[in-house]
């Protein structure tokens, strides 16, 4: 599975995007989160306050409860400033 | 019978012209009677800024704005709608964003068109970097309150 | 120091270019995050219109406007407002009138715009004659409680 | 004094404008109004709703209750559709 970073998110992990396999017991944007911040400090920087991270599964907003099923890519970001 | 609702929807890192935008937003057509547009420009915030740097999610932001614009055209029953946003680097005085509404009268144009801003601002994956005129990086714009509260003014009405 | 709120306010017979008037609005500035606008144009009503003709008053239509404009200027603390109106014959789908509002900051922009589209409406020295397609003359547009409505909307507002 | 008219008032009237001598007891636009309908029934055609009739002294909207005064000029029309 794909995972995009945007903005901040982006510049605290140090990527843009990469792959990853889901472990098991990781169904849920709000499981995933949790996941990747056990991957290292540049994953709990970027994840310090999990409330404020907005998430898209393949193109659509999602909320952190949304299943994750079969997506193709999982976008995490801070909320959004364009206009 | 009226024509087909225009949708026209771009994510460029290109300018835009405001007079071509719009006068394609309503050629070949008598039916419209005013069109409102907005256009969002890079401040240098008190001399403080050198520039913007727009970040976006490719295919999200086209595909999120059009669902802003479809919804606002069922919402306000336009007869076309715009949306032009840049990203990438932007001066101070520069463009970062058009919409417009047409309509065939000018209340429904007006809040067709801030009815996008304010969704677009809220809903649509871009993020505003600032670059500082001392030649510091700058921060991450903040989110506003404000603007959620924009936009949340438009849910319960008809 | 902010510079001074522009004001331009013209009458003219002639066409305007958008992009060239919103230009000059923002030209050299660069603490103007929005400007607003507003194009009113002719409709054909379903075909039974050759044109609308606009007859104003003139000394008093500009003039009007223009208290209209301060008016909107203080109101909002725009950083600047344009109004350009047209007279004489238009055909469908021309351009009877824009209307720009810049400001720091995107819903005094829009207030600005729609503020002074409404009480140009009902205050501005303009009249508009149909001119019908099968070549009768057809009868002078009545105003509309509803555009009195939309002014006295902003009254009692802060 | 000069008289100034617009839309259908100056249709009906059959003139742009005209210059008159206000007689006596002629003080406000109501008064004016109800002595140009004396004038021919061009004018009773006119002004046959007075309500609806606005007016302007030397350029600035005024009430029906208005004093005329020293006006330069005075305009009649009918409520304005412009925009």
């Amino acid at each position: 599975m794909k995972l995009i970073y945007f903005a901040w998110v982006r510049e605290r992990i140090g990527k843009a995007d990469e792959e990853i396999d889901l472990p098991e017991g990781v169904a849920t944007i709000r499981e995933l989160i949790d996941f990747l911040k056990t991957r290292g400090e540049e994953y709990e920087a970027a994840f310090e306050f999990p409330e404020v991270i907005r998430a898209a599964i393949d193109h659509e907003h999602v909320e952190h409860s949304e299943k994750i099923g079969a997506a193709r890519e999982i976008a995490l970001f801070p909320p959004m400033t364009g206009g | 019978m009226p024509a087909a609702p225009l949708i026209e929807i771009r994510v460029q890192a290109g300018d835009f012209d405001v007079s071509a935008e719009i006068d394609a937003l309503t050629k070949g057509r008598a039916d419209i009677g005013g069109v409102a547009s907005f256009i969002g420009l890079c401040r240098d915030e008190g001399g403080a800024l050198s520039a913007l740097e727009l970040e976006h999610y490719p295919g999200m932001a086209e595909r999120a704005i059009r669902a802003i614009a479809e919804e606002a055209v069922a919402r306000f029953a336009l007869s076309a709608i715009l949306a032009v946003h840049r990203y990438g680097k932007i001066a101070p005085g520069g463009n970062i964003v058009l919409v417009a509404a047409a309509a065939g009268h000018r209340h429904a144009a007006f809040e067709g068109a801030e009815f996008l801003m304010d969704y677009l601002k809220t809903e649509a994956p871009f993020w505003k970097k600032e670059h500082m005129a001392d030649g510091t990086s700058g921060d991450w714009v903040s989110a506003k309150d404000a603007d959620d509260s924009a936009r949340d003014r438009w849910k319960g009405r008809s």
